[in-house]
């Protein structure tokens, strides 16, 4: 994969080729396929917050939910048309995240971890008791999405749905690469590492995580934007704390700081999930079980480090 | 106004032990102090309060005049304060240039920079290649830091550092761990420092604190006993019962 | 006729896939003062680790005071006679100084002698271990060990942070311990002045194999022995 | 032909025992009427939903229309998820008889939603009326504070109080309280006549009734009153501290008729372990209307609809209406009271009572 | 006045539950330092082999439930030796993910045997009674609760304080290979306190039944609730773990008669609102 990540634009025609493809395999589970790439975008933003800035968070639903009620309010009461949605859906998750992470970031560990659940339960009871204009439980309806740039219809099968999603995962994939290759990558993974460290190079450790949980925020808002837009509802469960759990979990079984590997964790995840739940659905849970737990043990690195993996096996032979 | 470090009436004390009393230091503008003295005698505890990673209960720190007691830590170092660890810190999962690099991209405020690849700094880089080689580390390069033998490890803590470019120098055990035959690596390198670089040492090598040393202070249970020359120093009867030893009667 | 305190033979260690050690032979008598030097990341570290089962051990065997230890846990192999003096110290942070001591006490020794040795520790009986000074935690990572009355004292650069006088005391100690006959030290050491004054024989390692295996006496006549394989400054005051 | 029936419920998680019930009363209707309609053959695709979550609601309904092209989607446990499809029927035409989900607004959404269960207003105005007929002149509501809670204050309230009866005090406690004697002393405090609560079922409902008993309550002449909860797949854990517990419903598995014997008999030889309830009444009686479309109707959606609207039919449950106006049933609410049945030693839900053909009381409000 | 005395009593009873149920959790995530989110599941074993003993049996109560933590240890045994050892090594996100996927097993063998509805551990007639504190009335399961939780306080804190085993564990929790280097016997003590947390979940899962019923997802519900509890209290210190029990559950109870609709904003704003005053728990010592 390094050696590929050399060859100019290899990794942009990569994915370009596999959106194509999961185009044509799957006609019929366009939107099956759709709610992947939401969830791929939504467990990136974990990993820039988490695999590279190292901002333990069981919490990041709170910056999705916020970016999908922002994103379906606005196009219920300002304008429908999708783009405009989506910037406000960013801009909600990142300022949610920016003040929050104010007072979050000031904490580590497990108390960090507590703390982040605790703003996504606060959102999701403030959206409970805002009943009149979140919908409550019933969820947030009315929302009935324009065509994209006044083009591009919704439709039925989800095709339109589908090229937009994808379009914009594209672009964001592309924006955290160059960032992860980047100044502001190495840096954040210094922090990860060891803050103590950081402080004593001058780097304003504080400053610079609020900086990565708001742009992780950001990117939590634009996914939250999309599944309200695509969905057209938004429910209580987007501040759901098995969203985030789950999304943790792919993210950790695809391999933590490095974007590829949210990609395959999701991939992944989401895959057996639909096959084991519709084959034997009462006992799903088993294979998930499993999966994870051969996941750990045997490659704890994650998914992504499966081809070493085997390759290493392949010599000692 | 006096150029340089200036610690005046510093006081510490953690619980009931005072650990810093009443330590007045000069730094000018390419000193080379050491510090000396007993285990726990508080050496690590004043190179802490001046990083700013302990706050002092009294006295006053400045830089250049300017009083730096309200900086953060990672102000005092952009300040142009740096130290090294006396127990090694280091990325660990990082290779040793990306360590460099990372020193590098915050003295130069760049650090957010987020489109260009980091590694696209040439001059940056050419800086590293000249520091890693200074230390004899050019093979290590690309090897991840927990790879690294721990005397290894040292030397790169100490190019990490350098790279900082820093006006004053908190070497904190510099050579622990470092084997005799290469510690004149971080002899050498202390000496090719730039003339207006102040450099406080803290050590327990006297051979190197000797060697490098132009004025040297003994702290014993958080005070100043008494600082001046090396050969004075060296003289002193009570620097040799209670630091010194018998080794160093000759 | 004694068995030798410690007996290698073949040893191969490394990390993950990194092979570290390449088939060392060493064999170490009772109540002999042993030193080993080399450069920077030649494996001594891991030797000893190896030794008291902290580090994977590839092939090869380990016996001490003749019995096997290859496969052993750590700890069984301290009841078998082994003691080891980290090099990164590792202290339990969150342990006060005498719950560092007590952890690693043998029923025959008592926490006094810690005391005894290292006054300065006394001090801080009840501080915890993350709060001491550098040179404190190797006191107390040595005194830990010497509680544990193990038969063969492994000391990775024990000096390492300590202030001369301490060293000079100390040195005497390790000293003392092995004049009975009974306790055997194997020193560490980088300063090669240092080790050659404590030991009666030194053995030199480079790149993980043993270069050299001779008799101080005998390497003192020949200082380029030594150089070749720990480089120069050595000896220049 | 064959014409295909979606079924979107949870079948994994917490909330797994509805698809599983809802796939049991189909195979019990199947069983009794076989798997043709008209001259149809019937086929059912089962897709899990797992929890409320409209995102995968919503994709599994385009998935099964667009790549299975069922002709009825059926299930459907959550407001949201079914809300969330609402774009879709109108966009495919077609129907969608919901076994569960209880907000009276779904229906408004889409002209293709039919519905078998109940909505909240139908079953808590009921129970408002009754109780005051009862005698009982003051009550404090406490519900669990959510959708469906603030629906079933909202209904007994408005109907309490229409009556001339007093209501004391609304309590809403957050969805997350597993102590609920802070609520419970706060009511006994106010010395109502009865309380009026609404829990979602599973825990809040145990903790809830356990707390309401081991306070005293009962013993103070404070009556419970309740919709839901003493529902049968839970009933038997509650014990004891479910005795005497008085809830409004439109099924109770103890419902005296033969049909309803009958009913139960067959699901229970075709499936041991299960226990009956309005969720299998629900997808039971979802099941029949969807025979009764197919036959009517073929594929065609529209005419389904329309087939559908003023159907009669008896059920297990009582006589049943198709209301043309709501498209949700019209039916039997009964007082019911928790007993412990001398022959079996289990607990039943008793009726004492029957306030006949009740629509959606919701619908505009 | 009856108020402030309501608040207190209930709790206080309440803050006792939250600590039984939340201690073993102490013991493995504070002590051990392993994040073990599969507490929950030990305790739902433990209750769902009470309920299945008392239900299908017959057997009493009492000889259930420690039948119930018997069995649960038994389990905790073979799955420390098998899997729990290998975990300790792993990085945060490691044992989160396979503490997870035990988790997830857990819940799907009961789920499977047991069905998803909920397993009753009825109370003995005994206990089922209430106490008459005059003004009001307080269960008396609940006051068994807190008798039982002030032992397992007591003991905890001398077993880990006062003996040469709290010692040695809390040792080979700062630094396993050393611990073994200075000739402790890790592998024994990892084992032994594992199984006491395990052992603790089981009691804390059939005692705290009355007010959290045992049911197949009983462990990712209560997963928030368990770890607030350490989260609060700081890692490494049962006793810190109990106050922050108390402290939770006064706080949670006083939202509920004062504010009752705003009660989980109000809870969680306290939470937020400690923790970032005292981000490393009560009386917040370095790590
Ligand atoms: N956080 C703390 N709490 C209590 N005591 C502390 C704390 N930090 C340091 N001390 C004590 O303060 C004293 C001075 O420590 P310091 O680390 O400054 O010594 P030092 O001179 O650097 O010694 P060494 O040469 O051994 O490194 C020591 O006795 C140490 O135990
Ligand atoms: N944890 C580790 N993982 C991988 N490689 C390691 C590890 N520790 C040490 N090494 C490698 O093993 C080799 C030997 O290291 P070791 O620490 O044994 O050297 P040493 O002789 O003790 O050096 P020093 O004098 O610096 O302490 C080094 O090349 C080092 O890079
Ligand atoms: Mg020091
Ligand atoms: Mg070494």
């Amino acid at each position: 994969m390094t050696r590929l990540m050399r060859i100019p634009f290899a990794v942009e025609a990569l994915l370009i080729a596999l959106l194509v493809i999961a185009f044509f395999a799957f006609p019929y589970n366009l939107a099956f396929v759709t709610r992947i790439l939401i969830m791929v975008l939504f467990v990136l933003s974990i990993d820039l917050v988490l695999g590279f800035a190292g901002i333990a968070t069981l919490g990041q639903a709170a910056l999705y939910g916020t970016g999908a009620y922002a994103a379906g309010l606005f196009a219920v009461h300002v304008t429908a048309a999708p783009l405009p949605g989506l910037l406000i859906g960013m801009v909600a998750g990142a300022a949610l995240a920016f003040l929050s992470g104010l007072v979050l970031l000031r904490t580590k560990g497990l108390t960090l971890i507590m703390l982040t659940i605790a703003v996504a339960q606060i959102c999701q009871e403030v959206a409970n008791k805002a009943r009149d204009v979140t919908g409550g439980a019933d969820g947030l309806r009315g929302i009935r999405m324009e065509p994209v740039l006044g083009l591009f219809e919704f439709d039925f099968i989800g095709i339109t749905a589908y090229w937009y999603v994808a379009i914009v995962v594209f672009i964001v994939f592309l924006a955290l690469k160059r960032l992860a290759a980047a100044p502001l990558g190495l840096s954040l993974r210094g922090i990860h590492e060891s803050p103590e460290r950081m402080l004593a190079i001058g780097a304003p450790v504080y400053r610079r995580q609020v900086l990565a949980y708001t742009l992780g925020g950001g990117i939590a808002g634009i996914a939250g934007a999309l599944a309200a837009q695509v969905t057209q509802l938004v429910s209580l469960e987007v501040y759901s704390f098995t969203l985030s759990a789950e999304a943790l979990i792919m993210l950790i079984l695809g391999g933590t700081g490095r974007l590829w590997g949210a990609i395959v964790g999701v991939v992944l995840f989401m895959t057996v999930h639909h096959v084991a739940a519709s084959a034997d659905p009462y006992n799903w849970l088993f294979f998930i079980g499993f999966m994870v737990l051969g996941v750990v043990f045997f490659l704890p690195g994650g998914m992504i480090r499966l081809p070493q993996a085997l390759l290493r096996l392949g010599r000692q032979r | 106004m006096s150029a340089g470090l200036q610690v005046r009436g510093l006081q510490k004390s953690f619980g009931g032990i005072i650990v810093a009393d009443d330590i007045n230091v000069d730094l000018a503008p390419g000193a080379r102090v050491a510090l000396i003295g007993p285990n726990g005698a508080g050496k690590t505890t004043f190179s802490s309060l001046i990083t700013g990673k302990l706050t002092p209960n009294a006295g006053e720190i400045t830089l250049d005049g300017q009083d730096i007691r309200p900086l953060g830590e990672a102000d005092r170092v952009k300040a142009g304060i740096a130290k090294t660890f006396q127990i090694t810190t280091l990325f660990r999962d990082l290779t040793v240039r990306d360590n460099l690099r990372l020193a590098a991209q915050e003295r130069d405020g760049r650090a957010r920079a987020w489109f260009k690849r980091a590694d696209s700094w040439a001059e940056v880089e050419r800086e590293i290649d000249a520091q890693l080689a200074a230390f004899r580390l050019e093979a290590l390069g690309d090897k991840r830091v927990s790879d690294l033998a721990y005397g290894q490890q040292r030397l790169v803590e100490m190019a990490m550092t350098l790279m900082l470019k820093p006006r004053v120098l908190i070497l904190d055990e510099p050579a622990a761990g470092v084997p005799s035959s290469d510690s004149h690596l971080i002899t050498d390198a202390i000496e090719r420092l730039p003339d207006d670089l102040a450099v406080l040492i803290i050590e327990h090598d006297m051979k190197l604190v000797f060697r490098v040393a132009r004025s040297i202070i003994v702290l014993v249970n958080g005070r100043i006993l008494t600082q001046g020359a090396p050969n004075e120093i060296a003289a002193d009867e009570r620097v040799r019962d209670l630091y010194l030893g018998a080794r160093h009667h000759d | 006729m004694t068995e030798p305190v410690l007996n290698l033979k073949g040893v191969v260690a490394g990390y993950g896939d990194t092979t570290v050690l390449h088939g060392l032979d060493l064999t170490v008598a009772q109540g002999e003062r042993l030193a080993i030097i080399g450069r920077n990341g030649v494996g001594k570290t891991t030797l000893l680790a190896t030794v008291m089962g902290l580090t994977r051990l590839h092939s090869g065997t380990i016996c001490t005071n003749g019995q096997d230890v290859s496969g052993l846990a750590a700890h069984r192999r301290v009841s078998a006679g082994l003691g080891l003096v980290p090099q990164t110290r590792d202290i339990f942070p969150s342990l006060s100084v005498e719950e560092n001591l007590i952890a690693g006490l043998r029923e025959d020794a008592r926490l006094e002698e810690a005391y005894e040795l290292f006054p300065r520790l006394a001090d801080r009986r009840t501080n915890g271990g993350g709060q001491l000074s550098g040179g404190e935690q190797q006191m107390l990572a040595i005194a830990r060990t010497l509680l544990g009355r193990p038969s063969l004292l492994m000391l990775d650069e024990p000096l390492e942070g300590l202030a001369p006088v301490i060293c000079d005391m100390l040195m005497e100690t390790f000293e003392r311990i092995a004049a009975d006959g009974k306790h055997t030290v194997l020193l560490v050491e980088q300063h090669t002045e240092l080790a050659l004054e404590f030991a009666e024989r030194v053995v030199i390692l480079d790149a993980g194999e043993i270069v050299e295996d001779a008799n101080t006496e005998e390497l003192r006549r020949d200082p380029t022995r030594i150089e070749r394989h720990v480089g120069v400054g050595m000896g220049a005051t | 032909d064959t014409i295909k029936v979606g079924v979107v419920a949870p079948f994994s998680g917490p909330f797994a025992l509805y698809g599983k019930q809802f796939q049991e009363a189909i195979q019990v209707y199947q069983a009794e009427h076989g798997t043709t309609a008209g001259e149809h053959e019937i086929e059912f695709i089962y897709k899990d939903s797992g929890g409320p979550n409209p995102d995968q609601a919503r994709s599994l309904t385009q998935e099964l229309l667009i790549k299975d092209r069922v002709d009825y989607l059926a299930g459907y446990v959550f407001t949201p998820n079914a809300m969330a499809v609402a774009p879709l029927l109108d966009q495919s035409e077609t129907p969608l008889v919901i076994f569960n989900a209880a907000t009276s607004a779904i229906n408004a959404q889409s002209d293709y939603y039919l519905r078998t269960s109940y909505t909240l207003w139908q079953v808590s105005m009921p129970m408002a009326e009754w109780a005051y007929d009862q005698g009982i002149r003051s009550v404090v509501t406490a519900v669990s504070d959510y959708g469906p809670g603030i629906d079933a204050e909202n209904a007994f309230v408005a109907a309490f109080q229409e009556a001339g009866g007093e209501i004391k005090d609304s309590i809403r406690m957050p969805m997350s309280t597993t102590d609920f004697t802070p609520f419970i002393q706060s009511i006994r405090d106010q010395a109502p006549d009865a309380l009026f609560t609404f829990l979602p079922g599973g825990p809040p409902t145990f903790g809830f009734t356990k707390t309401y008993n081991e306070n005293g309550l009962r013993d103070e002449g404070i009556m419970f009153l309740g919709t839901a909860e003493t529902e049968e797949s839970n009933l038997q854990a509650f014990g004891d501290a479910a005795i005497g517990l008085t809830t409004a419903y439109h099924y109770s598995a103890d419902h005296d008729s033969d049909l309803n014997r009958a009913f139960i008999a067959k699901n229970t030889e075709m499936h041991p372990d299960s226990v009956t309830n309005w969720a299998t009444i629900g997808a039971y009686d979802g099941t029949h209307l969807i025979y009764e479309m197919v036959e009517a109707a073929g594929t065609d959606g529209p005419a389904a609809i329309e087939a559908a609207k003023g159907l009669e039919w008896e059920s297990p449950r009582g006589p049943l209406v198709m209301d043309p106006e709501t498209r949700t049933v019209v039916q039997n609410v009964y007082i019911r009271e928790v007993e412990r049945d001398e022959e079996s030693g289990l607990l039943v839900n008793r009726e004492k009572g029957v306030i006949a053909t009740v629509g959606d009381l919701g619908w505009g409000k | 006045m009856s108020l402030f005395l309501n608040i207190l009593i209930d709790g206080v009873a309440y803050g006792m539950i939250l600590f039984m149920i939340s201690v073993g959790l102490s013991v493995t995530m504070g002590l051990m330092r392993v994040i073990n989110l599969a507490h929950g599941g030990f305790a739902m074993v433990g209750g769902v082999v009470a309920h299945v003993l008392m239900s299908e049996a017959g057997i009493g109560y009492v000889p259930a439930a420690l039948l119930g933590i018997v069995a649960t240890v038994a389990l905790a045994w073979p799955l420390e030796r098998l899997i729990y050892r290998r975990i300790y090594g792993f990085g945060d996100l490691q044992q989160v993910l396979a503490t997870i996927g035990l988790t997830f097993l857990m819940i799907a063998t009961v789920n499977r045997l047991q069905g998803s509805s909920l397993l009753a551990l009825p109370l003995p007639t005994v206990l089922a009674q209430s106490v008459d504190l005059g003004f009001r009335t307080l269960p008396l399961h609940r006051v068994i609760v807190i008798g039982v939780g002030a032992v397992v306080i007591v003991g905890l804190w001398l077993l880990i304080e006062r003996t040469r085993f709290g010692i040695k564990l809390r040792a080979a929790v700062d630094n396993r290979a050393t611990a073994g280097a200075i000739g402790i016997n890790t592998g024994l003590i990892y084992t032994a306190t594992f199984c006491l947390g395990a052992g603790l979940a089981a009691l804390g899962g059939i005692l705290g039944a009355e007010m959290l019923p045992i049911e197949a997802y009983y462990p990712l519900r209560y997963m928030v609730l368990f770890l607030v509890v350490v989260a609060v209290g700081g890692m490494g210190s049962i006793g810190r773990s109990f106050l922050a029990a108390l402290g939770l559950g006064l706080i949670e109870t006083a939202s509920r008669y004062l504010v009752p609709e705003f009660g989980t904003i109000f809870y969680f704003a306290c939470i937020i609102l400690f923790l970032a005053l005292r981000p490393k728990g009560l009386w917040g010592r370095l790590a």
